[in-house]
């Protein structure tokens, strides 16, 4: 089973994982990938009070799917989810889900961080920094284009 | 042409979208921010380091050079920062 | 918070996962890997009835918090844990579970990986395959002690 | 001395563990496993491999050639397959 979801609300990463696995005996791995809303404190910056995340409705669960079927086409899955949340989220909650499924651990691992590291590229989001004294577009970071072009 | 904004391209522009009769001699993506520039203020702020600013064409990824040919859709936004 | 557990029965991956990040906002990544026991169907052989997992009491749950703080000295890790079961598991049930947390995906990802690949090579753990016509040990895979020997 | 036996060595020779007195002459973990292995023939077919037998030293991973010293618990198992 293969979803993407694209929603504003949280996730249940548990019941997402259980859903791949029920009532079946082929599966021998599972890897999760939970990204949470951080405060991560930018030097002498001031606190995060939230993250507005700005997404290209229609694109965003395209260009997933597509990622989901390169990971296919790579790596011997029986199952993959993955969701991705829009709109505020505050300190603590949660982003983005990853679930991959498979016979052998090394493919589920590498299937989950290959589809994070391409998501964090290529999934048509924005993130906006919301801290008590100024609203700021997060910049792209060098080091996840580097983590991606090393699927390449 | 459906001309849709995201992120900073949205706010610099001031515009969700819009609708547009693009001219036939704009004929890639690269050529059709440089037109987008020329329009107004906030367009050329939105496009002034046209290096930045990524496209995708009808929902795909698009390059600069990438032909708009046939194309109903066209997004002009920052590198992605989702995950 | 770091928790190695030696148990018969089933865990809750969710729960566990959960018990990491609540009422924290410094943690980025949570990567949970669940291995469970696959029907594998041997070629030509009778199909898995059971796993029975006998362990080294003591040794196991010392060994795993060994491995858990060499994670630590290499990744910033904000928590970890591992359960391993053992005793008789049928297929679809679960085995081993890991969950590591951090400020960011890649050190969440690879102490996950890092973990398992030494679980399986050092913790004191073997597996009797039951079968309709046999029991026996599994062997030992040269696979699992290159994937253990390019963390060195 | 403790020696414990997991596995197909348990299997092999019988026992879970026993309590012997192990001669001084006996001072490596390797010299142990031989010197077990003549003490009859479950235990001579439990090491009739010596590499394919791990050893745990006071429950830390031994080698052939680490010393028993003063150690007060030996186990003999094959290779591991958890996880």
């Amino acid at each position: 089973m293969f979803t993407v979801r694209i929603q504003s609300g949280d996730f249940d990463a548990a019941a997402e994982a259980a859903r791949l696995t029920q009532g079946r005996t082929d599966i021998g791995a599972v890897v999760t990938f939970a990204g949470l809303c951080r405060d991560d404190d930018a030097a002498g910056g001031a606190p995060l009070v939230a993250l507005t995340l700005e997404h290209y409705p229609g694109m965003a669960e395209e260009e997933i799917t597509r990622l989901v079927g390169e990971a296919r086409a790579r790596w011997p899955l029986l199952g993959a989810t993955v969701i991705h949340r829009y709109g505020r989220i505050v300190p603590g909650d949660n982003i983005v889900l990853v679930v991959t499924a498979s016979p052998h651990r090394g493919a589920a691992f590498a299937a989950a961080e290959f589809l994070m590291d391409w998501l964090k590229t290529r999934a048509p989001f924005w993130k906006l920094e919301e801290r008590e004294d100024t609203n700021d577009w997060v910049a792209a970071k060098d080091s996840d284009d580097e983590a991606a072009g090393r699927w390449e | 042409m459906k001309i849709l904004y995201f992120a900073w391209v949205r706010e610099r522009i001031g515009l969700a979208g819009e609708e547009i009769a693009v001219p036939e001699t704009v004929r890639t993506v690269a050529e059709l921010a440089g037109w987008l520039a020329a329009r107004g203020e906030g367009y050329a702020r939105a496009f002034e380091n046209p290096r930045v600013v990524r496209a995708a064409l009808d929902r795909r990824h698009a390059k600069p050079d990438t032909a708009l040919a046939g194309a109903s859709e066209i997004a002009f936004f920052p590198p992605m920062t989702g995950g």
